[in-house]
């Protein structure tokens, strides 16, 4: 029946959207037993992606296809960015799923564990009421709901949220696990790219309900005004300028991938890249594909994403609080 | 709440009166009139005869309308009531089902009521303390027999007069009932009525009304110039003639009975 | 059931050759029980969120009466507010028995429990977060009351609609005070009562749906309200 | 105001004196109404949920429709029963007229408005992320209806009491339908009509009182229920 | 009135819970016009502290004092963790605050500025309903909602949990101009400490219910098993054994301070530390006191937080990635 078996899900020419928003998603697959995260500015789509991924919703045109079928509830579950406990004990919250695919065997057990799992201590959280738990309790309770149903595709919305570094490590040991154990397909949006994308295969970026590249890509969104003809630039909130060529609409958002930007000490002469910002590196974080470094750097009140390698990190003498240039030719702009 | 003060102000008159004039169309004819020749505008609750008297001894009303003779006697002799006045009558009768299976057609009431607690045959009671109930209990008493309040076929529907006729007609049992209401009963049915009269025009069967004034002495705020008034029209000779020709389905209801 | 036809036609006839004695029943009928819900409202939502939203010794005690109250059989309030209006009643000099008003403070101790158990009800159902986010906003008083309520609005009308239909729809409050006086105290439902005494069943019916109109018309409009689906 | 005081003393005699005639009357009105709360229940909240939960065309108009039966006069309702059970009618040949089951059967005509208005609205105030909490949980049919009664179950506790309290008070239905008759189909609210109209006022009070006492007794056990405050 | 006007709180002999959660501080005082970050982990009572701080609560024992008195509420303001917006618009839920003071001059204006200062574009968003927004940007218009008061205290629980990265800078800077510009005091909890210490002068950590410490302190949970007289341990989650001498109580909880954490890309030898755990860099970022750096340390599945300056950063050649031994003191660790 499947038409490639090495998906899982299959999305063609999706459009979705609530109000003036529109997701758009031409072509999108996702690897069985991958994980794939979703990253993006607020109100880019991530959480109606997801809900699309999770059947939750259906989209107004174009088909999500898991495993070859148009729908895929049993084998899907979700936790939402926002989740809600049910008006119970924890124990009947983690419990209720299943409960209700009648799979009753063990349960206790299996609760103290999808209980561990997320850090949490059964014995001191397993009779706790639903408003007897804090804020990041409540979100590891949520997940723990979830992760016990040991799913085909696990679905997370911004599952690190409000959680704690500790507990933080654990969750990601716990979806590797879930993965590798379970075979189960994760797919997660958060804002924090360091837990991100030490988690994750690979990274989809969204903007305005498009995909915007793949990986950590830097957006630079519209108005542009016009410089010089063929020189259009936009303003960064702090005055700086970023040029680019001809944008196909004033309002469009150029994707810059950060394998693109090129970092220097001094400010650099005679070069063909128009592109030369100031910034200072905010934080230094090691990537899963080792000898790699990301690097955030604000630059005029945004964060640019960049990558190095070890050993021009240690050339360069490179440490968060530095003060660099990015540099960048107008042509690495590119148009979503 | 203008229109209310005319109660106070303008000739207004409360009365507490029985369903069965008020449901035969007998007030609305009587209201007209007195509106038009005297300027008095009657304003009436149409209850049961108890609660019609206990509306009287609250002084809730100006004037009572009722047919209950024992029950009236008491409440002039508890000071409630002054100068009962006799207006008119109209029968009683029993009804039944059309084939008669405790075969009482044509008796008398005395023996109707024997023949039917005899046979257990089902009989619906009023049992409101109306005036009609009244009556009956009194009728068991003069067959010489005990109210069979707690037999099975002795069925007490605690409701009005149609009511009760209809749940004979449905269980296909006997019960006394006032002719006017039988009439109306027969006439919303269309001529296919569940039941028929049986026994009629038995002296025992007479159901009179009298008028009686609330007494002025205990109820300072009643109208008794108005009441006095009303029951002066009801006795005139006009008014006695207007009750004698009125009619549903072209049957008189009512007997004029005023004392000149 | 010819009736139930027979009432259908009637109750067109009614309306479209504009019978007086049903237009009088039918002013009364609206004007009583619209004055009645507004009372309930105005006293009731208050108490509704009182009880609600604070924490007191006895409250679940009074929630429990006012839930019991639900089941006060109309006779019963009608008897009550006659008791205490009757001539010889404490309120007797006031002239309220057989008025309009009489009918308009029996109706309004009927439906009193159904707004503030419903809409104690609709309160209690709202987010926790509710409350804490008022505050932190500044909101004091009343400003916390009026927040309340417009946040369970929805829930609110519901409990709004379910007293108007208790209220329109009662007969022993209107009957027993009201007296079902012609031209005066008489409201449908007394009509439909005297009507189905005398055995017009047919006419019985079709006050009925001339009741079921004007409610449907105070339900349509109350949907205008509803705008978010 | 007598009535009252001897309202009272009445009722504790009626009570404690094991007053055969009241018992009777009590009974019925406590089996008919239970079972006919139940049968509303059961009909009634599956109901409630899909006029709620689901989207679909004419929904709005269909909620105001059953908001409208809120305001069905009991007396209608009796005669639409009555015109269906009476002998001549379409299901004359049941014997369901001046029976228990025909008040069952007009009283959950009669509250079955109320439990389908009240848990819609219910189940409309409950948070939005319910639903998709539910499904992602796995649960399928059955149970997200019972999953979604579940969490709003302090606000069907109150349907259920208003509907039990519209079941328990009404009199036009019993009336009407169940014919009065007594050690048969007497409840206490027929009692109290039959009281009224014989002008024994303080008799009528003393059953209303009477009435009130289970309705106490049915909603203090609701609070057993309702543990979380 | 005021005994000391340089606080704003004086919180004394404090103590309240929930169930088994008891919040217990002896004494705390916050500097008018400071900025004090909360920071600890899920449970440990950040979210308790800030309903007192905010009059929602009043504690079972001890008082709150603001400005010297024991009530505050028309003064302050506060961001729930989990915000909830009013069923209105947009609009409507910014200015509602302002319509209950009856301070409506200039109204559509400043709620205009005030979605701007939330990095939210006002003319898209001004006239949406409340279920119209994603996750980030209820956040926002909630947080918009607060800042508009302008209130002497601002409390801010978890302000950038599911924020965008951008919008956190936007937020940040807002802060900062509510401090200098309105003399505001700032108290924000979160668990993204790299952002708490940009923006505050200092942070008090909690760890159940106590505070323990300022700044950024390791904490280490017990229990501690004995492993020789004098000496115990406590088992981190993968295994390692952090050594202490004697504590007060098996399940106490021991304060690490960063700046006793000596790093070393060596195993070391004979030295007196007793404490040598293995672990790997996981992030740089610089820190507010200009000159020191501020590293995430992974060991044992849990992260330490050590402080190094820009000339061992870069002598030692550190950049994320990079293996390291943390070695401190057995008497290093303190108790709470
Ligand atoms: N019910 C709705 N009605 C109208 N607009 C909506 C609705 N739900 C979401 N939106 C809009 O759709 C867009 C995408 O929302 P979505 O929740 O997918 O964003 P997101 O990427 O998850 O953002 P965040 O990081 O804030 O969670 C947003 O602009 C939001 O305002
Ligand atoms: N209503 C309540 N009843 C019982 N316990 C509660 C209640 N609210 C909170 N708690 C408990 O009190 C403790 C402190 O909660 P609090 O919300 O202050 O933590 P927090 O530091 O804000 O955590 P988080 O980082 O998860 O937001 C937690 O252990 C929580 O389980
Ligand atoms: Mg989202
Ligand atoms: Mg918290």
């Amino acid at each position: 029946m499947t038409v490639n078996s090495d998906y899982l899900y299959e999305l063609a020419d999706i459009e979705h959207g609530y109000g003036t928003f529109r997701l758009r998603i031409p072509s999108l697959n996702i690897l069985r037993n991958s994980s794939v995260g979703l990253s993006g500015p607020n109100g880019s789509g991530k959480s109606t992606l997801i809900r699309l991924l999770s059947f939750l919703e259906y989209p107004e045109k174009g088909v999500v296809r898991f495993n070859g079928r148009t729908h895929g509830r049993p084998h899907v579950t979700m936790l939402q960015q926002d989740p809600y406990l049910l008006k119970r004990t924890v124990y009947d919250n983690v419990a209720y799923g299943l409960k209700a695919a009648k799979d009753t065997e063990n349960l206790k057990q299996r609760v103290t564990e999808a209980l561990e799992i997320v850090n949490l201590d059964h014995k001191k959280f397993i009779h706790r009421k639903w408003f007897e738990l804090s804020g990041g309790e409540a979100k590891r309770v949520a997940l723990a709901s979830r992760v016990i149903l040991k799913p085909e595709a696990l679905l997370l919305d911004e599952p690190v949220a409000n959680v704690d570094s500790e507990s933080s490590i654990a969750i990601m040991k716990a979806i590797t696990w879930m993965k590798e154990e379970h075979s189960s397909t994760i797919i997660l949006s958060s804002h924090d790219l360091t837990w991100l994308s030490s988690i994750t295969d690979n990274i989809w970026k969204l903007s305005g309900g498009k995909l915007a590249g793949s990986g950590t890509s830097n957006l630079i969104p519209g108005p542009w005004s016009k410089e010089r003809e063929g020189i259009w630039y936009s303003l960064l909130p702090e005055g700086e300028k970023v040029y680019t060529h001809t944008p196909p609409d004033a309002e469009a958002t150029a994707v810059l991938n950060p394998g693109d930007i090129i970092l220097s000490l001094k400010k650099l002469k005679d070069i063909s890249a128009i592109n030369m910002l100031p910034g200072v590196v905010v934080t230094m974080s090691s990537d899963i594909n080792a000898g790699r470094i990301r690097l955030e750097i604000e630059s005029s009140g945004r964060i640019f994403y960049a990558y190095i390698t070890e050993a021009s990190a240690s050339k360069m003498k490179l440490f968060p609080g530095k003060k660099i240039y990015l540099v960048f030719k107008a042509t690495s702009l590119q148009w979503i | 709440f203008s229109e209310e003060k005319v109660k106070d102000s303008g000739k207004v008159l409360m009365m507490a009166t029985t369903t069965s004039t008020d449901n035969t169309g007998l007030l609305d004819v009587l209201a007209k009139n007195l509106k038009k020749e005297k300027g008095i505008e009657l304003r009436w609750t149409a209850v049961g005869t108890g609660k019609a008297l206990q509306m009287g001894r609250d002084c809730n009303v100006d004037v009572v309308l009722t047919h209950d003779p024992e029950a009236e006697d008491k409440f002039v002799a508890d000071g409630a009531g002054i100068n009962k006045t006799q207006l008119m009558y109209n029968d009683f009768i029993i009804v039944g089902p059309k084939n008669d299976p405790a075969g009482i057609k044509k008796k008398s009431v005395v023996e109707a009521l024997k023949i039917i607690n005899e046979k257990k045959a089902v009989f619906t009671s009023r049992g409101d303390k109306s005036g009609t109930h009244m009556l009956e209990l009194r009728l068991w008493k003069s067959a010489g027999l005990a109210v069979p309040e707690k037999e099975k076929w002795y069925m007490e529907t605690g409701q009005g007069m149609i009511e009760t006729i209809t749940i004979a007609a449905e269980k296909g049992g006997y019960t006394l009932a006032d002719r006017g209401t039988f009439i109306k009963y027969e006439s919303s049915l269309k001529g296919k009525p569940g039941a028929v009269i049986l026994v009629e025009k038995d002296q025992a069967l007479f159901n009179q009304y009298s008028a009686i004034e609330v007494n002025p002495a205990k109820c300072p705020k009643a109208r008794n110039d108005l009441a006095k008034a009303y029951i002066d029209w009801m006795k005139s000779p006009k008014t006695q003639r207007a009750i004698g020709n009125f009619k549903l389905m072209k049957k008189p209801l009512f007997t004029p009975n005023a004392k000149k | 059931m010819d009736y139930l036809a027979e009432g259908f036609i009637n109750a067109f006839l009614l309306l479209i050759r504009g019978n007086e004695e049903t237009y009088s029943a039918v002013y009364t009928t609206v004007y009583v029980s619209s004055i009645s819900i507004i009372i309930s409202l105005v006293l009731g939502l208050p108490l509704g969120f009182v009880l609600s939203y604070y924490e007191f010794i006895g409250k679940k005690q009074i929630r429990a009466v006012v839930d019991t109250l639900l089941g006060l059989p109309t006779v019963v309030v009608g008897l009550l507010v006659y008791a205490f209006i009757t001539r010889r009643g404490p309120l007797g000099e006031y002239d309220l028995l057989f008025n309009k008003s009489g009918i308009i403070a029996g109706q309004t101790l009927l439906i009193l429990p159904v707004v503030i158990s419903l809409s104690a009800s609709a309160i209690e159902s709202l987010d926790e977060r509710l409350r804490s986010t008022l505050i932190t906003l500044g909101a004091r008083g009343r400003k916390i009351i009026t927040g309340t309520l417009y946040e369970s609005r929805f829930a609110i009308m519901t409990a709004a609609a379910a007293a108007y239909g208790r209220a329109i729809s009662e007969v022993g409050v209107s009957m027993m005070v009201g007296g079902n006086i012609k031209w005066h105290t008489r409201t449908i439902t007394t009509a439909i009562a005297l009507e189905t005494g005398k055995g017009e069943f047919a006419m019985g019916i079709a006050l009925g749906i001339v009741l079921l109109l004007i409610g449907f018309i105070v339900n349509w409009l109350l949907i205008f309200l509803r705008k978010r689906g």
